[in-house]
């Protein structure tokens, strides 16, 4: 066994590769060679380390020295200071902003680590079959510390102290919730954990019933301890099979561990968690919906009042948390109130978890304190935009939030600054653009995404957003014109005001938050008949380069509609009004001679 | 399965399993098992993770490695899938993204068997709820 | 609509679902996913015969199937293609791979091929983010497709390898 | 009574707690548009789903306006009715609504009695800034309803009522987003459907997406026949409501113009379907007695109760849901076919009219009764009993035609001798007033002694299941009746369970008995149009000589001189039935 004393770590993240990370690494490697280290020194390329800004780092082991921003220039120095004497290289170390202290060992440093995982914590550490690693992570033990020490009353009050908001993205808080579901008088009570969901490109919860399915169980029974409730359901999409299989698992050995049933832990407490499938349909993700749906009904949300914890499931008293918010639950009670409120902004509290997705290059699942900013996010975390192109938007909240633009990347994550940024929350859907995504189709995109998903009952949401979608299409296809623009935000904003539910309410949010932020894409679509991102097919023309056209009359065959015309051995032409821009005359040319315009 | 009656049946359980985990990770005795956890979230199967984890388990028996070959939620690294966490005897745990058979192959000959880091190692870049 | 007559085992094998969730009309959409799974489709015959055994009308029952997207009324083709309309595939082009589909099996979301061999849906992300855009044939999943990849998917399961198809990713 | 306070519009009000912000609203003068919502005070009836968001409203401190018909009131709420907010978001969402619907107003069936046509006119829409794309869906033409369901706005009321209130479920909210629409299930016609054609649903319909078959075409055509003797006999349920159609105040009774109007439009004969009440009373009665007095000598083969069966949709509901208790309702058959069968025979036979050459037209508050006709039992070699049943609303239609100025006809008499009747019979246009009707003559029959007092009031009401014991000398005859088929299934579950027991049932289908039937002139969701017209027919029968049916002198002459006596082979055989299993 070869047992290097040094390890260089590298970072070779995408974000740092394009910071010479391989020149670095040749380089070290050079003069580990000079320096007859071979046997003693290695060096390593890694993922990336999430501190793309001060990238390209290098990391050495076993003494953690955290170099930033280095240069291939910078390895000889590393080598011949560092590994030879033993003498870090000061002027690479991280300086700390406030104290302007250069921090060599970087478990000094932990701060660079931008994501702090609660509801994460046991995804990707434990078995989720097992509940003996549960265990192991004081599962249960919150559930036991609330039957034994703490009342419903107390338990209620840790989690209204927490501050912990509803991650499902409205942001109710949860204390408050289980309060009122508490107060509400009945004799049989629910406990629904939401896992419906259905925003296109998020799968937080999925992950967490992936990774953690114990946590939401024991959440589940907290919760039915604190509001008076001995049955709980789980409303989670069929499209989900892993995780439905892994929390029919989960609620199996609880069953047979005593954790859930009659009498848990000798208390006297008696719970029990049921599964419903969703069978496809977004709406069911808005709470009155839900609940019909569990009923056997059509997934259509009726108006509140009476909220659900007044009148839910079966017309009994109801609470209903997602995913996400349950599984903060136990790590609420085990380390406090206190602890957990110390994390986050003055009234988001926590962290949440973000599907990092889209045009960046570290797409994954991820878990920040509230008020970490965007720009932490897509280049700390994210690694930044891929291929090396621009950032033009980053959406958060799915179909019903917003686009943001780089002015906004400086914003500290909470409910009411993305709100006020004209987005949302939303569950956790973070989906990044660059500069070849056109903002209008990305609209229509959501758009088409609402209009599938509307349950039609009620007439803003069901024609309205068809004629929103009516008149985004109409634009990118090029026959715009400059008061659809106000028509759009005409309508939007009535289709917000009088929906019956959230998915109305929040609809058109992507449609004016993109012509709030990108007007002049808007603009160029129905003045110039133009996408400046060359998204919008029907804009697009093709013209053949008279001088590199050789007249091999390929285009000319291929072309379907008969668009092109021309004499063998001469320039062709295209007439636009045939071209329905197929794009195979451009694919065939071998001489480059269309051009995309 | 016996059930858990008490708080402290809980507790007890919690403990045991506990030391076990510790006596496996800091007990210096040449027999102990290298770990394996292959993150087996839908997004690694849908990579490929199923069939990396059937080689680990394979071909570590094959080569009478002692081994525990285990599956774990998602790691979030979803830009990296199938990610494998490798955890050394007495070492800290080290995370391999992109983990195909090749890489597997790679992993168990150079760092499993000869302790040598390989490219492709992902930082932890995320504190959790103990730190 | 004309009236298939089901056989009586098919029969049965609904009245079994329909009793093991004790004819409770609150279990629909549990029953509609059980005999789904079990049948492969929800035509009217059996749908007529789920209303009868909940006693609720079937107008209720086709007013659910009709509403959630899960269920259909159309056999699914032996190999269902699936293409991840998620966000994240879609800013990765995951509507040109489905236009491509739709050229070369020359059927519309929703159909099946004439021979029954493939059918075409969308579907709200996978999850498999990382890997967008992302197609599905059958439980297999096909990461980081491109337009141009489409016609070698569809040939190695139309020559009948399907035991041993495409690479993945 | 716990009240809060609230403002509306600037006004304070004080208003019962728990009620909505539009029955506040209402209760202060202001009237807040709505369309999706209707409610039938006393009837238990309400469909308020909150679809529309046409009676959307500003409450203060509330991010969107709130939808006036299910936002309950709160002590200090402050309600605007009118901003420029609410206005433009009304008229947009209205907009929005006519953008999915086809613009034929002006040949629409419903034109100048649709509610989304008043609704336009109210908002003041003269532009629909909104193009695209309309749903369209199959036509779905049955023997009684007819489905345009292009004109469907989704306000649910005839989901409601098919589901809710008539437990028969045909209609379904199907497909989702711009798709959903209200249809049977599969999209299959009405016909391949249970639906008992009881027209609930076109009663409560908006907008003309559903409305009856309309036949006056036939009517006319017959009447200009020089070769057909062309008879006609209207349901007791249409005198109370025909006025309505002419501006006259609901409640007023027409019969008098009524008929004068028939004359007018060139029928032979202007009979009345009370008449063959009367028969049916006869019939009914003597079946009832004849099962009482059995049963009371302890034949265990006699059933009872006895249900009645006047009612077409009532009878169809029974053989799709209850065929088991398909031997119980009586056998008589409806007024409406004892009166054709009598007519095209008896009638016939005394005018000298072959029988393919008398046609007989009904007037009817119903749509059932354009199903019933049809059936094949009530034709003799293929020529029905009644060939053309219309309703209220198409006579009405009918009078406008022929330039009739309805509120300056004469008072006329109906012919004789098939426009004779009774008190009782009138009555048979409103829940209870069968029953009542019944008990007048079986009274008389059974206990052979004039009866002490003629109004059973204890029979009488708007509760949908009234139960009631009459002294029948000494033996307690036990009653029950329901309206609405919702009453009627829970009426009847509570006999097979055995819980409720009775001699004796009446059962309508429409709530209110005939005067809500299908075919009458829109209530537009207001109760009190239907109570008026039940005053009006309590009015009609304590105005007439002679209240019980067996007195009616045409009526004896009828069986001196043809029938024998109720229950004869002949009576059987013209004026009985059987019904089918039709699951």
């Amino acid at each position: 066994m070869t047992d290097y004393k040094i390890h260089l770590l590298i970072c070779g993240g995408t974000g740092c590769k394009s910071s010479e990370s391989d020149e670095i690494k040749k380089s070290l490697k050079y003069w580990i060679d000079e320096a007859n280290l071979k046997e003693e020194a290695q060096v390593v390329l890694t993922g990336c380390f999430g501190f793309c800004e001060k990238g390209p780092i290098v990391k050495v082991l076993p003494d953690n020295t955290f170099y930033v921003e280095v240069k291939p220039s910078d390895a000889e120095e590393i080598v011949k200071e560092h590994l030879l004497k033993g003498r870090p290289v000061q002027r690479l170390l991280y300086k700390d902003p406030h104290t302007n202290q250069q921090i060599s060992d970087s478990k000094g440093m932990d701060f660079y680590k931008k994501q702090m995982r609660i509801a994460l914590r046991n995804c990707g550490f434990i078995n989720p079959e097992s509940i003996h690693e549960y265990i192991s992570r004081d599962g249960y033990m919150a559930l036991g510390k609330c039957l034994t020490e703490l009342t419903p009353e107390e338990t209620i009050k840790e989690v209204k102290d927490s501050g912990l908001r509803g991650r499902g993205g409205g942001g109710f808080p949860t204390g408050l919730k289980w309060e009122i579901t508490r107060n509400s008088e009945a004799d049989q009570k629910y406990v629904v954990c939401n896992a419906d969901e259905g925003d296109p490109g998020a799968f937080m919860d999925r992950s967490i019933l992936e990774g953690d399915p114990h946590s939401v169980i024991e959440a589940m029974a907290i919760c039915g301890y604190c509001i008076g409730a001995d049955k709980g359901l789980v409303y989670i999409r069929a499209e989900y099979p892993l995780a439905i299989e892994r929390l029919t698992t989960a609620l199996r050995h609880a069953r047979e561990y005593g954790l859930l049933g009659n009498d848990i832990l000798g208390t006297g407490f008696n719970f029990e968690i049921d599964i419903r499938l969703g069978a496809g349909a977004f709406v069911c993700g808005e709470e009155t919906a839900l609940i019909h749906s569990m009923e056997g009904l059509r997934g259509e949300p009726t108006f509140k009042p009476p909220f659900p914890s007044v009148a839910g499931y079966l017309g009994k008293p109801t609470n209903v948390n997602n995913v996400e918010t349950f599984a903060n639950i136990p790590v609420i009670i085990n380390k406090g109130a206190a602890w957990f409120s110390e994390i986050g902004t003055e009234k988001s509290k926590g962290t949440k978890v973000f599907a990092l997705a889209g045009k960046i290059n570290n797409v994954g699942l991820i878990e920040v304190p509230m008020g970490t900013t965007l720009r932490e996010v897509i280049y700390d975390i994210g690694g930044g935009i891929k291929d090396g192109k621009e950032f033009k938007s980053v959406q958060t909240g799915g179909p019903s939030g917003g686009c943001l633009t780089k002015d906004f990347l400086d914003t500290p994550i909470d409910y009411d600054n993305l709100l006020a940024a004209g987005s949302m929350m939303g569950s956790g859907g973070m989906i990044v653009m660059d500069e070849d995504d056109c903002m209008v189709s990305i609209a229509k995109f959501y758009l088409e995404f609402t209009l599938e998903e509307s349950c039609g009952k009620c007439s803003p949401c069901r024609i309205g957003n068809k004629r929103l979608h009516e008149i985004l299409e109409k634009i990118t296809k090029g026959y715009g014109e400059e008061k659809d623009i106000e028509r759009l935000k005409l309508l939007s904003n009535v289709i917000k005001d009088t929906s019956l539910c959230g998915l109305g309410q929040s609809s058109p949010n992507p449609v004016l938050s993109t012509i709030a932020n990108f007007e002049d894409e808007y603009l160029a679509h129905v003045q110039e008949q133009r996408c400046p991102s060359g998204q919008c097919k029907a804009l697009l023309k093709y013209e053949i380069i008279e001088d590199l056209c050789t007249g091999c009359t390929l285009c000319f065959r291929n072309c379907p509609v008969g668009a092109i015309t021309g004499e063998r051995r001469q320039p062709h032409y295209i007439d636009q009004s045939l071209c329905i821009k197929c794009g195979a005359c451009y694919e065939k040319c071998k001489f480059n001679a269309i051009k995309l315009s | 399965m016996t059930k858990i009656k008490t708080l402290a049946d809980l507790r007890k359980i919690r403990d045991e399993v506990q030391s076990k985990i510790r006596l496996r990770e800091n007990s210096d005795h040449p027999e102990q098992v290298v770990q394996v956890k292959v993150g087996m979230a839908t997004c690694g199967i849908a990579s490929g993770a199923k069939e990396t984890m059937k080689y680990f388990m394979d071909e570590l028996e094959q080569q009478a490695i002692d081994a525990v070959v285990t599956q774990t939620g998602c790691m979030g690294y979803c830009y990296a899938e199938p990610t494998v966490e490798i955890t050394l005897p007495g070492k800290e745990p080290v995370i391999f993204g992109f983990v195909d058979k090749e890489k597997a192959e790679e992993i168990i000959d150079v760092y499993i068997k000869r302790g040598e880091l390989i490219d492709g190692v992902i930082p932890l870049t995320f504190r959790t709820i103990d730190d | 609509m004309p009236k298939i007559k089901l056989a009586e085992n098919t029969i049965q094998i609904i009245k079994d679902i329909c009793s093991e969730f004790n004819h409770s009309e609150g279990e629909l959409i549990n029953v509609l996913h059980k005999v789904q799974h079990t049948l492969g489709y929800l035509p009217a015959e059996v749908q007529e015969v789920i209303a009868r055994e909940l006693k609720t009308s079937v107008a209720k029952v086709y007013g659910v199937v009709t509403f959630y997207s899960f269920f259909t009324m159309v056999p699914k083709g032996e190999f269902p293609i699936s293409i991840c309309m998620g966000t994240a595939c879609y800013v990765r082009g995951a509507e040109q791979v489905l236009s491509e589909f739709k050229r070369q099996l020359k059927v519309e979301v929703g159909e099946s091929t004439g021979d029954g061999k493939f059918s075409l849906n969308c579907l709200r992300c996978v999850g498999a983010c990382g890997l967008a855009p992302v197609v599905m044939v059958g439980e297999k999943v096909f990461g980081r497709v491109s337009p141009t990849q489409v016609k070698q998917i569809i040939a190695e399961y139309r020559e009948g390898c399907a035991t041993e198809p495409a690479k993945s990713a | 009574m716990d009240t809060v306070q609230l403002t509306i519009d600037n006004k304070p009000v004080v208003v019962k707690k728990g009620i909505t912000v539009l029955e506040a609203a209402t209760s202060a003068g202001v009237h807040i548009p709505t369309l999706c919502h209707m409610k039938l005070d006393d009837l238990n009836i309400e469909n308020k789903p909150g679809g529309c968001r046409i009676c959307v409203v500003e409450v203060e401190g509330r991010r969107n306006l709130a939808p006036a018909c299910c936002t309950e009131v709160a002590e200090g709420m402050v309600v605007n009715s009118h901003s420029i907010r609410v206005i433009n978001a009304r008229q947009t969402v209205l907009e929005l609504i006519l953008s999915d619907h086809p613009a034929d107003c002006l040949i629409c069936a419903k034109s100048g009695n649709c509610e989304l046509q008043d609704m336009a006119h109210q908002l003041g829409i003269r532009e629909i800034h909104y193009k695209g794309e309309q749903s369209t869906y199959r036509e779905d033409t049955s023997p009684a309803i007819i489905r345009d369901v292009d004109k469907c706005i989704m306000c649910r009321r005839c989901e409601m009522m098919c589901n809710e209130v008539q437990t028969v479920g045909v209609l379904s909210a199907i497909n989702r987003g711009f798709n959903a629409v209200v249809s049977p299930a599969f999209e299959m016609n009405l016909d391949h459907s249970v639906c008992t054609y009881c027209g609930q649903c076109v009663a409560v319909c908006p907008t003309g997406a559903l409305t009856e078959v309309d036949q006056t075409a036939h009517v006319v055509r017959a009447l200009s026949d020089p070769d057909k003797t062309v008879i006609v006999q209207t349901a007791p349920a249409v005198r109370a409501a025909l006025g309505e159609e002419f501006g006259l105040e609901p409640g007023t009774l027409v019969t008098g113009k009524m008929v004068s109007a028939l004359r007018r439009l060139g029928f032979d004969y202007v009979f009345d379907t009370d008449f063959g009440a009367d028969l049916t009373i006869m019939e009914e009665g003597t079946e009832m007695l004849n099962r009482l007095s059995r049963f009371l000598e302890g034949d265990e083969s006699v059933k009872l109760p006895i249900l009645t069966s006047c009612c077409p949709a009532w009878v169809k509901f029974f053989e799709h849901q209850f065929p088991q208790l398909k031997d119980i309702p009586s056998t008589a058959r409806s007024p409406q076919q004892m009166f054709g069968s009598i007519a095209k025979t008896y009638f016939a036979e005394k005018m000298g009219v072959e029988r393919d050459n008398l046609i007989v037209v009904s007037i009817m508050p119903c749509v059932a009764k354009k199903y019933e006709c049809g059936r094949d039992e009530f034709k003799v070699d293929g020529n029905p009993d009644v060939d053309y049943a219309i309703t209220t609303r198409e006579l009405a239609n009918l009078i406008k035609l022929a330039n009739i100025s309805f509120d300056r006809l004469p008072n006329e008499d109906f012919d004789m001798p098939l426009g004779e009747s009774t008190g009782a019979a009138v009555i048979f246009g409103t829940t209870g007033g069968v029953i009542e009707a019944a008990v007048r003559t079986a009274y008389e029959l059974y206990t052979k002694k004039p009866l002490p007092k003629l109004d059973f009031h204890e029979l009488r009401g708007m509760d949908g299941i009234r139960q009631a014991t009459i002294d029948f000398a000494g033996f307690p005859l036990k009653i029950g009746i329901a309206h609405g088929l919702g009453n009627a299934r829970r009426l009847l579950e509570k006999i097979e369970s055995g819980e409720s027991e009775f001699h004796a049932i009446e059962i309508m289908s429409c709530p209110g008995g005939c005067i809500g039937g299908g075919g009458q002139p829109y209530h537009h969701g207001n109760a009190e149009i239907l109570k008026k017209r039940q005053m009006a027919l309590y009015q009609e029968d304590s105005n007439k000589k002679i209240r019980k049916s067996h007195e009616n002198p045409f009526i004896i002459q009828l069986y001196e001189e043809f029938l024998e006596k109720p229950m004869s082979e002949k009576a059987h055989h013209l004026l009985h039935t059987k019904y089918f299993d039709r699951t």
